[in-house]
C-alpha cells in the first residue's frame, strides 16, 4: 500500500487545482441529462484530452494521453473534480464500454478508426445487447447477420438501446452462424445509425424520461470487416464488454457525489425545527451508507490496482456491480426518507437543480433499472458463485411449460 | 368471537372490488395519469353510488355509519385496483373531522353533501404530520392566511379542510375570495398533492370539539392508517402480478418462476406482507374504542410497517418482472409510485414510530 | 372482526386475574430450563387443565377441558398468563405436536392412551424426525423398522431428539415399507425410550447447553399397533406434525414477552448517562419490532380464527414459521446490541435471571437453530411458493457430484 | 503507486497465516476454548518468535517498527484461523499507549519487554468507548482505587493498561498489592473479558503527551480497527468454510451447493465481505498520519461495518451449514463467537458511527 503523494503526484494535484480554478467556470454542469453532449460539453471534453485528464492511460495514437497507469494519479483526478463539482468528461458507453473493448479485442484499423472521435464526443454510441426475449440471457440473442456478398445483412430487434435516438452508432451482438450452438454463434458488429433499415422508437419507462429505445433492424447491411474479433467470438466480447459495464455500473464516484448531496440535503431539511441532520435515526442511517461507500471507493482503487499489476481481479471485480447499484439504491431511497412530503412533486422533463425531489425519485427508480439491466441481480449472484466461488452451474433441467 | 372480517365486511369487500375490476382498468390509470388531475367523474360517481364518501358518516347525516374497519378494507382494495380517486382525505379523514370536530349545526350542513359526493374535501394536515412541507397558515377573526403544501385530494375538490398547528381545523370554499389551490403532479400521476394559498380567506372553523388538538391527532391517525391499507392493497396486487408474469417469462429455457431465486423473493414478499394484514385490520378496530394512545400507536406502527414492507415488496416485484417491470408497458410502476406516495404523505416511518413512541411514553419528557 | 368482550369474556378475564392473584405464586418461573417438568411445574399444570386454561378445547376425555374454540378466550388466556410473568403450563413438544397430531390422525385407542398423561405432564415426549443425512429432506429418513411377528423392529439412528435424555417417548419417523418410493415408505411409530436398544448421546451445540441428543436405535422392537395411521401414512402425519411445529416455532407470545423485556432492559441500561430508549438510533428499531411483534399477534388471531371455522389457512399458515425465527432472531439481535460489552459474560451452564448477557446470547444463537431446525428458511421458501404461490416445483435435475 | 499490500506486506502475511495454520487448529482452539484462560504459552511464543508483540514496538525500542496497516494483515490473519491468543489489547494498544503517551524513560522502560512478550497487558478503555459494564476508577496521587469491567487480553497478561475517563493512561502490575484481575468466561471462550478491581494500588501514570485525550482516541481508534480487521478474517473464514461444506452435503438427491438458493447465500456473503477489506487497507494506512478527524472516522466506520457485515455473514454461512452450523461438531460457531465478540467490544456499531459523525462534525455540539 503506497498512497503517499510524491513530488509526481503533488504537481498533479497542485496542476488541477490550478486548471479548475482558471477553467472550471467552462465546465459544464455535472450530472445534467443524459442527451448527446452540446457544444460546451465537446469544449470541455477536448480540453481535458488535451490536458491529459481524460483517457489518460489511452494510447496518444488513438487520442490518449499515452500515460503509465497510475491509481493514485486516476484517483486525484476523480476527487479534485468531484470535490469542485467540475465534470469529468464524456461518462457516456462510448467512452466506458467500447473504447475499452476495442483496446482489449478489437483490430488496430478499428482502434484506429473509432477510438479518437469518441474521446473527443464526435461519435456517440449505443448498445445493442439486449433483445425482448434475452434479458439476461443475453446469449440467446436472435437478431440475425447473414452473409451476403461482402457485406452482413442485419434482421432483428433490440432493446434497452439507450442513446439510440441520437448515437452515431451501434456495438451490436447478433447471430451470424446460425448452425454452431448458442454462445459460439455470436458476433459484435460495429453499426452505423444513420444505415438504411434502422429504426429507433422510444421505449417509456417508469422514470417517465425519453433515455431508452426499442430498434428495429431490416436488412440493415454493414460490411463485413465491421465485426470485432473473428465471426463466432461475440461470446468473449460480451464478457469483456460486460467486465466494462459491470465497472461503470458500479462507479463509486458517482455514490460519494450522492453521499455529499444527501448530507447537505439533511442539513438543511427541517422537521419541526429540527435539522434532519441532528435526528440520530437518520444521521445513523447516513454512517452506516458513508462506509459502504467508502469501502466502493477503496475497493475501486484496488481493482484498478489491481488491472496495473495486470493481476486478474477475480471475485472483488465479479461483485462490483451487484454491490455498487444496491447501494445506489438505499442511498437514494434515504434520500427519499429525508425529502418526505416534499419530496414527491415529480417533474421528469424539465427539472433543475433547485428541484431535489424529481432529481433523488428518478435515481431511486432509475438505480432499480440498473439492478436489472446488464445481468439482474439475480444473474451477478449466479456468476458470484459459479465463477467466483466455484460452485456448480444451474443444473439442466426438465422444462416446466410456461402458464398460459 | 373471531378475528377477520364479518360475513357483512366480505360482502362489502366483494362488492367494491368487483365494481373496481370493472370500472377500473390499465387504460383508466394511462388516462387518469396522463390529465394528473387525480379525479374522474364517473369513477367517483359509481363510487358514490355504493356509498364510499358516505361510509364514515352517521346514518342520521345520509351515511351508512360504519367503522373504519369497512373503510380500512375499502382502502385496501383501491390499493389494490390503484384507483384514481380521492379517498383518504375527502372520504375518510375530511368526514371524521366534521364528525368529530364539527358542531351540531355544522354536521347537519356538511356530512349529508360530503356523504352524496357533493361536497369533495381536500385535506391539509401537514402542521400535524411532521411534514416536510410548507404550512404556514394564520387566522384573524374566521379569515385564514398563508401557504400550506401537500393537501391530499386536491382533483376535483370543492372545498379544503386545512388543521392549524394548534390543532384546529377549518374548511374554505374553494371559489371564495383569496383562495388558490394549485395541484402539483406528484410522483403518483393518479394522486396529486396540491398547495392552498390563502389570502384572507373566509373560512368555517369547526367548532365543536371539546379538545380540538385530540381530534386532530385522530383524524390524523385514521388518514395514516387509511394510507397503510392502501399499500397492504397494492403490494399484494404486486406480489399477484410477479407471481403471475414469472410462470410466463421464460429465460434460460424455463419459466422463470422455476427459479428458486425467484421464488424465494416471491416467498419473502408473501411472508412479509400477508401478517400486516391483521395489523391493518386490528389497527382499524382500535381506531372506533375509546382508548387514544392504542388508536394512536397501532396507526402509527401500521404506517411505518406498510411503509417498510411495501417499498421492499415493490422493489423485489418490480425486479422479478426484470426490464419489463423497469418500462412502462405493463403499467406495474403505477403501484410501485402509489407506494412511494403512501410512505411519504402525513409523516414518514421515521416520525410515525416516534409518535407511537412518545404515546407509550417511551420518549424522554 | 368481532373483538368486543361479551359478558362471557370478561368473566373469564376477572377469573383469570383473580386465579392469579390468588394461586399466581405457584407458577414455577416462566422460560426457565428445557428439563423434565419438576414437581412443583406438574403441581401448576395440574392445576391449569383442572381450571380449564390449559388444553381449553381437547375433548374431556382425553383430559382436556372441552371447550368449543374461541379466539378472544385463548388470546384472554394467553394475554392475561402472559402479562403476570406466570407460567401457561407445559409447552413440551408432547403437548404442541404430538397431542395434536394424535387428536387429528391418531386412533381413539391412542388419545386414550397418550393424550392425557402428555397434558398432565406425566408423560413427556421426544420427536425423532431428523437424521444425520436427511436435515432438511425429511422424507429421506433411513431408519428402518422391520415387521417381525407383531412387532416392528427398528434401527437407525435419529439426530435433534431435544429431551430424549429425560423423555419416556419417541414419537418416531421411520420407514416400514423398504420397496416403497420415498415418501409412501414412512410410518410414525410411538416407541418409549425405555426399551432395549435405544440409546441416547448429547448433542453439543453452539449455546453449549445439553438441550439436544442423538439417539441410536439397535434392534427397537415395538407392538405393531403403536403405529399412528397406517402403514406407509407417515408422510401424511409428517405434514401434519410439521404444521403444528411450524405453529409453535412462530408462537407470537414468545416474541411479545421479548419486547417487553428489551424495553424494560433499554430503560435499564445506560450509555454515557443516558438510557438506551432514549437514543433514538435503538429506540427506532425498538418500534420496528413493535410493528412486527403485533403484526405476529394478529396474524396469529387471525389463524387460530381459520382453524376454528374449519377453514384451510393457506398461506397464512405457511409464512408463520419463517415469519416467526427470522422475528426472533430480530429481537435477540436488538437485545444484544443494547447490552453492548456488558453483553459478552457468558454462562450458559447455571445462568440466572440475573444474567440477560447469557440469556440473551443463548436465545441469539438458539433462534439460529430453530431458522434452521423444522425445515430450513429455504425450505420454508420453498413451501410458500410451491403450495402458496402455485409456483413450479424444483425440477429434476442432473446430480452434481459432491467434491471430494 | 498502489492500493493494495506492498511484497513485504504480502510475505509478512504469509509466513504469519503458515505459521497460523500449523500452530491452530481445531484441537488447540477447543482445549483453550474449554480453558477458557485465553492464553496458550507456546502458541505465544511462537507469536513472539515472528515478532508479533514488537509489531508496532519502534526498531530502537527492540520492535520491527511497523504500521497499523502491517497490524491489521495480522489481526485478519489471526481472526481467519480463530487464534486464541492476546493480540487487540497486548500488542496493539498497549504499544501505541506507551509509545505514544509515555515519557522517554517509560518508553526505554516498558517497549524492549512488551516487544519481547515478557510483558504482557490486558487493556481497559471502557471509560472511553462507551460501554455498558463498569468504569470507576479514581486516583490519589499514584494510586489507583476502583472497578473497570471489560478488560482485554487478560489471560496470561503481567500488567494492565487503564484508561481513565479524562484519557490518561496508567499501568498496574498484577501481582501487586490491591490489584485483583478477575477472568470472566465470554461467549468466545478463547478471548474472556476480565474485571479488574483496584484498592489503592500502585500505578505508573504515562506521562510524555501532551494531549492524553487525543493519544486516548488514537489509542481507542487503533483497537477498534484490529477488531474490525479480526472480524474480516473470520467472517471470511466461514465463507470458505460454507462453501466448502456446502459442495459436500448432499440434501434431495443433489450437493446443496448446486441450488440456486444457497449459492446466493454464499454470493451475498462475499459480495458484502469483500469491499471491506479495502476499507480496512485504508483505513489502516490512515491511523499512521496526522489526520486526527481521518483517522478516528475511518477507524470508527471500518469498526461499525465489519460489526454489520460480520453479524450477517456470521448467521448466513451458519444457516448455509444447517444444524451442521448449529452443533459444536465443526466448531463453526467459535468463528460466529470471535465475530459477535469483535463487535460488542470497544462500542457497538451505533456507538461507533456516533463518534465518527462527531469527528466530521455532524453532531449538532
Amino acid at each position: 500500500m503506497d498512497l503517499t503523494y510524491s513530488t509526481k503526484h503533488q504537481e498533479l494535484q497542485a496542476e488541477i487545482r490550478a486548471f479548475i480554478e482558471a477553467e472550471g467556470h467552462r465546465s459544464p454542469k455535472f450530472g445534467g441529462g443524459r442527451n448527446r453532449p452540446d457544444q460546451q460539453a465537446l469544449d470541455w471534453q477536448g480540453l481535458l484530452l488535451e490536458r491529459g485528464y481524460f483517457a489518460r492511460t489511452v494510447p496518444t495514437e488513438y487520442g490518449g494521453h499515452g500515460a503509465e497507469p497510475d491509481v493514485l494519479e486516476t484517483a486525484i483526478i476523480a476527487d479534485e473534480f468531484s470535490r469542485a463539482g467540475i465534470s469529468p468528461g464524456l461518462l457516456d458507453v462510448g467512452n466506458l464500454i467500447v473504447v475499452p473493448s476495442l483496446l482489449d479485442l478489437g483490430s488496430e484499423a478499428q482502434c484506429a478508426r473509432w477510438v479518437r472521435p469518441t474521446l473527443t464526443g464526435e461519435t456517440i454510441w449505443c448498445i445493442g445487447n439486449s433483445e425482448p426475449g434475452s434479458g439476461s440471457d443475453m446469449a440467446n440473442a436472435q437478431t440475425k447477420a447473414v452473409a451476403v456478398g461482402d457485406d452482413f445483412v442485419i434482421n432483428g430487434q433490440k432493446i434497452w438501446t439507450s442513446g439510440a435516438h441520437y448515437a452515431d452508432m451501434m456495438f451490436l451482438l447478433c447471430r451470424t452462424e446460425a448452425e454452431a450452438p448458442k454462445h459460439k454463434g455470436l458476433s459484435y458488429l460495429l453499426v452505423p445509425m444513420d444505415t438504411d433499415g434502422i429504426e429507433v422508437r422510444p421505449l417509456v419507462t417508469m422514470t417517465e424520461r425519453p433515455e431508452f429505445n426499442e430498434t428495429f433492424l431490416t436488412d440493415v447491411r454493414v460490411p463485413m470487416d465491421q465485426i470485432v474479433m473473428g465471426r463466432g467470438d461475440g461470446w468473449k466480447v460480451a464478457i469483456a464488454s460486460l467486465k466494462h459495464e459491470r465497472v461503470m455500473l458500479g462507479d463509486p464516484n458517482k455514490q460519494l457525489q450522492r453521499l455529499h448531496g444527501i448530507r447537505e440535503m439533511m442539513r438543511e431539511t427541517v422537521i419541526d425545527g429540527v435539522a434532519v441532520m441532528d435526528l440520530p435515526e437518520y444521521r445513523d442511517r447516513l454512517l452506516r451508507l458513508q462506509a459502504e461507500v467508502l469501502a466502493a471507493k477503496f475497493h475501486n482503487m484496488r481493482l484498478l490496482t489491481l488491472h496495473d499489476r495486470g493481476e486478474e481481479p477475480g471475485i472483488p471485480g465479479l461483485i462490483q456491480k451487484l454491490y455498487g447499484t444496491t447501494l445506489n439504491h438505499k442511498l437514494s431511497a434515504l434520500a427519499i426518507d429525508v425529502l418526505g412530503e416534499a419530496g414527491l412533486p415529480y417533474e421528469p422533463h424539465e427539472f433543475g437543480e433547485n428541484d431535489p425531489a424529481t432529481a433523488w425519485q428518478i435515481d431511486y427508480m432509475y438505480d432499480i433499472g440498473l439492478i436489472i439491466g446488464g445481468g439482474t441481480s439475480q444473474i451477478q449472484k449466479n456468476i458470484i458463485s459459479e465463477r467466483g466461488l466455484g460452485m456448480p452451474r444451474e443444473p439442466k433441467a426438465v422444462v416446466p411449460p410456461a402458464r398460459s | 368471537m373471531e378475528f377477520g372480517l364479518s360475513e357483512d365486511q366480505r360482502l362489502i369487500e366483494q362488492s367494491l372490488r368487483g365494481h373496481l375490476a370493472d370500472a377500473v382498468d390499465l387504460d383508466l390509470i394511462r388516462r387518469l395519469a396522463a390529465d394528473k388531475g387525480g379525479f374522474d367523474a364517473d369513477l367517483w360517481a359509481g363510487l358514490c353510488e355504493l356509498g364510499l364518501p358516505g361510509l364514515l358518516v352517521a346514518e342520521a347525516h345520509g351515511g351508512t355509519g360504519l367503522g373504519m374497519l369497512e373503510a380500512a378494507v375499502a382502502a385496501e382494495a383501491l390499493g389494490y385496483s390503484a384507483a384514481p380517486t380521492p379517498f383518504v382525505g375527502a372520504c375518510v379523514m375530511a368526514p371524521l373531522a366534521v364528525s368529530l370536530a364539527g358542531g351540531e349545526e355544522q354536521r347537519r350542513h356538511w356530512l349529508p353533501a360530503i356523504a352524496a359526493g357533493e361536497v369533495r374535501l381536500a385535506v391539509g394536515a401537514g402542521a400535524l404530520a411532521g411534514a416536510t412541507g410548507t404550512a404556514e397558515l394564520s387566522l384573524s377573526g374566521a379569515h385564514l392566511s398563508g401557504r400550506l403544501t401537500g393537501l391530499l385530494d386536491g382533483g376535483g375538490a370543492s372545498h379544503a379542510l386545512v388543521y392549524l398547528a394548534d390543532g384546529r381545523a377549518a374548511i374554505v370554499a374553494l371559489d371564495a375570495d383569496g383562495v388558490a389551490l394549485s395541484a402539483r403532479p406528484s410522483l403518483d400521476r393518479t394522486r396529486p398533492l396540491a398547495d392552498l394559498d390563502l389570502d384572507d380567506a373566509e373560512a368555517v372553523l369547526l367548532d365543536g370539539a371539546d379538545d380540538a388538538p385530540a381530534v386532530a391527532r385522530r383524524v390524523l391517525d385514521a388518514g395514516r392508517l387509511m394510507l397503510a391499507a392502501d399499500t397492504l392493497g397494492a403490494g399484494q396486487c404486486m406480489i399477484d402480478q410477479a407471481v403471475d408474469y414469472a410462470g410466463q417469462r421464460v429465460q434460460f429455457e424455463r419459466v422463470i418462476a422455476s427459479y428458486q431465486a425467484v421464488k424465494h423473493m416471491c416467498a419473502e414478499m408473501v411472508a412479509n406482507l400477508e401478517p400486516c394484514r391483521s395489523l391493518v385490520w386490528y389497527a382499524a378496530h382500535v381506531q372506533d374504542l375509546d382508548d387514544e394512545a392504542e388508536r394512536r400507536v397501532l396507526a402509527c406502527l401500521a404506517k411505518a410497517h406498510l411503509a417498510e414492507v411495501g417499498r421492499e415488496v415493490a422493489r423485489t416485484a418490480t425486479e422479478v418482472h426484470g426490464g419489463m417491470g423497469f418500462t412502462d408497458l405493463m403499467g406495474l410502476h403505477f403501484w410501485f409510485k402509489r407506494i412511494s406516495y403512501d410512505r411519504q404523505v402525513l409523516g414518514g416511518p421515521e416520525r410515525c414510530r416516534q409518535d407511537a413512541a412518545r404515546a407509550q411514553g417511551w420518549l424522554a419528557a
